[in-house]
């Protein structure tokens, strides 16, 4: 079990005839994934390795190869559209991996994506990995190991050296969930925690956030009235000063608020550990869970 | 992105919002100039990307040609926060009956644009909403409708109780300035204040404005309005070789794919008692000319007494990187000491090709990071 | 009985300091319409007829005074911003008397509604009257009489003449609908049919059709499916020109469709008697109703 | 309100369309200094408004400044379905590789603009709905979101399968049509054709748009585009006084307040044997200036024998209205006998006031429209 994806997965990849969708559709393939059709306007009719169909439209691949799920790698300026493209299609999983896709483009998505039911993952996101099951993005597939443990963050390689780290110790996952260090992302903390709550195979779950806005406080509020499963947490951007964007969109302390503190305070307050370095999240977590 | 006053009223005028006259000066000569253009009196106003221009005796109200003079010369050249000034902007000085702020950013909760508006202009909008948050109101707009009549009289009339020929101003200067953000692709937009003269006519008279990053390349014309000047020399050449990067005031110069674990290591840096000397994420490739960019731009600072590499080898392999940084480190010879920490895909290929090399190859972020601050604290 | 209204309905006029505004919300007074409150920017405060409260907004009125309906009077620039106004304010009736609200502005609006539950009646109408229960806009109070007969038109004045002629003949009315003769509307013939054909009140009914649109078959198709009493029809306009608008921004022929005769065609087929004249409409209701 | 072919082509230009230069000339000379300005070969095109130009004979190709001579004045001055011909807009002929129709309506069934699209273009799109309705594509556009990308990508390759080239070209011409149906406040707004020339490159070489009169107010510039020697004089005079007016070939000239009442008039006319000589809708009101206006406009037409009001007091009393319609008639004496008939509010009274007067007062629908075509025939 895994949450958002399972074995009824179809996916499609807008821009798989790119550089960047070309190489991770391979190793979506390599890992299983049901990646049944491609899209690119212009490359209907081709063939993506000589057995994926590609078609002009996300309709024809839901049509036609019964898609229902969709992993974007459109450049920034064509992103908020093949989300809207998906949807509008009928996907109700969208992992979109772009990165750089403009913030009022995402705002005029969302309530596209409210209307018709559609889950988005990202944008500039690492998408998810639910080992045993499916790959959808760039999460690489040789740190996982099938298990246990949920885990969510805002990161991207940030994650990657805490699941290596977990499938190091023996811990294996349901699901990794990259969901994006933007401001305006589909699936946020709360969305996520919920489900790895609600998921029977996720005994334990770990939540990586970072500086900017109040999602891990709102999680963290969320698990302390509704989740009895152990969670460890990890905040970066402790020493990022003010008014800065360290690198992801949304990662900012911006009018005293947003601050690593604050989100360790309400953490803690919650009853759930955070590590002080990602070393620690492992051990937090076996000293809280009793299996 | 972020960009003068008078840049911003310009955007304002653009958008029909009622904007009073002005022109930067960069000389007394000119200022004087231009108090001349407009009548006296005139405010003198510092063009500098902080807040806190008016506690820093940057900003003047001006009667006569001698006061324009004397407060001209006093602050063109003037350090704000870091920032010289080296233009003000000459505008005629209205009076003020009343003061109002009009504001709008993104809102992660709402995922909308957030209209905030106050009757407490003028004053720090962040100091009222830790101090006076009720006098804030705040409206998140629908993008499938826009800001529509109805609410931006009611938040008008709000302000402005009994007063609809006013609330009809502010609620179209809300209007305007939504319609500016949207077009301008803004992560912010503010008037602050929006002043009634005593004649009950409405007047935005100073303004903010930043720039959505992801957006620059619908907007050719930004370049344009950078101001070069004012930037940090670093983070200018970083932005200009599409790194994202910070500058610190410690001495480990980090260098780090992908943001969360560069914030990660910066923090870990500091857990062991180093001080990092920078933010800089240089993405998933390892191409060394990036490394290259990125070397030259931590190393001009010249109190970095050591370079930390924390690679997380996922889709890339380690093999590749290690080539990368060993080829980047030839291409431009180093003299303070390189940590490299390898971790994923072929790590043990990556760490067995550092070992031929001068760098210090480490296997954890921890063991990085703690061997990085023994090498600054022996270089210093 | 009657449709859309009940004793329970409570009235803001928008546009009730204006020339007509305020005639009409005398008339729909003395009527003995629950007019709770009048809504004009800069008004607020004030008091209509010394007894009605006006505000400047409508949430202010449906705080106030709870008021759940309202019936707009303000000039065509302002119409569509109203009945968002009231919409958005919690009124689940709005009324929309104004004649020349451009188009566009009514395609934006409709959405708006639907998302909130809103039932809009016109733009461009005369409204509303059950007799003795509430008028909300312009029918006249005079010649309606309370009875078994339900009354949809798209028309004004020929309204009249029909609601008239079954007064003097005796048959009063459960309801008298106007819904207006654009070609954007908020409630069309089948909305009016569904109602009156669930109204245990109306025991027969009859529907004033015009030229343009396809509006009178789509409510035949309906009643032939649906509706099992009387319901006597009349179509105005065999005479129109094609090509041509007759007064009514909805009434026009064009492309060959919208004709009289094939909404007459379409009527006889679903078995509805359509009076040649206007003087036909009771001798036929009265015909085929068995008392 | 319909505007000229070229007028279209303005407005789809400034929305960024690919529309091909032009200008109108409306004489020989002029359309021969244009063709020297564009280069041959040209299309004279007559500029009229109605359909079926082209059937007409007022549209043609012209390879040589002869041709251009000859076919100018052949198509200045001709009728077209009773449209003089005034002027011809001369622009670049292009050699035709394929045609489509793009078109925008709005669509009461769905509540929205439809897009109605086709790869039979140039042909009258409503002969295609009505023999080949399949071929033509439709999209209702949700006014929250616009014409969408992958809505507008969909159809243009529905329209050219196999060629994303052309189908972006034409979803961009969509989107465009959109922005300028929107803004132009239009009813109907159509490309018809959009070519693509052998190079593959797309032109509007054809459009059409109508107004919204509700929205006239908005586009105080569109007075300017009225053809005011195209209209009607009757209809313009009409429209000038604010009354919904329609001329029509019979003798019975018909007052009458309110569009449905005014349209069951004219049927009941035709009922009885008779023929309306007009639809006019009079309004609520019982201002005897308006009634004036009103007959004057009807009398115009010399083959009125006979004038009917046919008024129902609903909110308006009738002895109002009676006063209003003697008032009238005494401002313009009137030679055609005038049936009036009242019914409504003080009936009683209005007919009272009519008994004095020569007016022919009826107390029906029936018998003021029977008394009507009576009166009529007299006086024939």
């Amino acid at each position: 079990m895994a949450i958002f994806v399972d074995k009824n997965t179809r996916v499609v990849v807008q821009g798989i005839t790119g550089r960047d969708g070309g190489f991770h559709s391979r190793e979506m393939l390599a890992y299983g994934t049901k990646l049944v059709a491609g899209c690119t306007p212009g490359r209907g009719g081709q063939k993506f390795e000589d057995k994926v169909p590609v078609f002009d439209t996300v309709r024809e691949a839901v049509l036609n190869e019964g898609a229902n799920t969709s992993v974007i790698f459109v450049p920034p300026a064509g992103a908020a559209g093949a989300i809207m493209e998906a949807a509008d299609a009928g996907c109700k999983l969208v992992v979109c991996i772009t990165e750089g896709v403009p913030t009022i483009d995402m705002v005029r998505v969302m309530p596209y994506l409210k209307e018709r039911g559609v889950r988005l993952v990202g944008p500039n996101c690492p998408g998810l990995l639910a080992p045993g099951i499916a790959k959808l993005g760039i999460l690489p597939a040789s740190i996982v190991k099938e298990g246990p443990v949920g885990l969510v963050s805002r990161s991207g390689t940030l994650t990657y050296e805490v699941v290596y780290q977990l499938t190091a110790a023996g811990l294996g996952q349901t699901t990794c969930l990259g969901i994006g260090g933007d401001p305006i992302i589909g699936t946020n903390f709360l969305d996520a925690i919920e489900a790895f709550n609600a998921d029977p195979a996720t005994e334990a779950f770990v939540m990586i956030g970072e500086i900017g806005g109040d999602a891990e406080e709102k999680a963290a509020a969320y698990i302390k009235a509704h989740v009895r499963k152990p969670v460890v947490s990890f905040i970066a951007g402790q020493t990022a000063p003010p008014g800065k964007r360290m690198g992801h969109a949304g990662a900012i302390v911006s009018g005293g608020t947003g601050t690593a503190a604050e989100k360790k305070k309400a953490l803690n307050e919650a009853g759930i550990p955070v590590a002080e370095r990602p070393m620690d999240i492992v051990p937090h977590l076996k000293s809280i869970w009793k299996r | 992105m972020n960009i003068h006053e008078y840049q911003a009223k310009e955007i304002f005028a653009r958008h029909g919002l009622p904007v009073p006259p002005g022109s930067v000066a960069a000389t007394v000569g000119e200022a004087v100039a231009l108090a001349g253009k407009y009548g006296l009196p005139v405010m003198v106003k510092s063009q500098v990307l902080t807040g806190g221009r008016g506690k820093a005796g940057g900003v003047k109200f001006c009667k006569t040609i001698d006061d324009v003079k004397e407060n001209a010369s006093k602050i063109l050249g003037m350090d704000i926060k870091g920032h010289v000034v080296r233009k003000v902007l000459v505008t005629p000085a209205l009076d003020i009956a009343s003061e109002f702020y009009v504001g709008m950013l993104i809102d992660r909760a709402s995922q909308r644009v957030l209209l905030m508006c106050s009757a407490e202009g003028g004053m720090d909008i962040e100091q009222v909403a830790q101090e006076k948050p009720e006098a804030i109101l705040k409206h998140p707009i629908d993008p499938r409708y826009g800001l529509l009549d109805h609410e931006a009289l009611e938040l008008g009339l709000k302000m402005c109780p009994g007063d609809v020929k006013k609330a009809r101003q502010l609620a179209t200067a809300m209007q305007k300035l939504y319609a500016a953000f949207v077009a301008a692709d803004a992560s912010l937009a503010e008037i602050n204040p929006f002043i009634f003269t005593p004649d009950g006519i409405g007047h935005a008279i100073d303004g903010k404005v930043s720039f959505d990053d992801n957006a620059m390349y619908r907007h050719a014309d930004y370049e344009a309005l950078r101001d070069i000047e004012a930037e940090d020399p670093a983070e200018r050449q970083a932005r200009e070789a599409n790194l994202s990067f910070v500058k610190l005031e410690g001495n480990v110069g980090c260098l780090v794919n992908g943001a969360g674990l560069a914030m990660a290591t910066m923090d870990l840096v500091k857990y062991y008692g180093g001080q990092p000397a920078n933010f800089l994420d240089i993405g998933g490739s390892s191409n060394p000319e990036k490394v290259v960019n990125a070397l030259k731009i931590i190393l001009q600072d010249k109190a970095v007494k050591v370079i930390l590499f924390n690679i997380f080898g996922g889709i890339t392999r380690c093999d590749d990187v290690a080539n990368g940084i060993i080829r980047a480190t030839e291409m431009m010879p180093i003299e303070v000491p390189i940590v490299v920490r390898l971790t994923g895909t072929n790590e043990a290929e990556g760490r067995a090709l550092l070992a031929k090399t001068k760098l210090h190859p480490a296997e954890t972020m921890d063991e990085a990071v703690q061997k990085a601050i023994e090498l600054a604290g022996k270089g210093a």
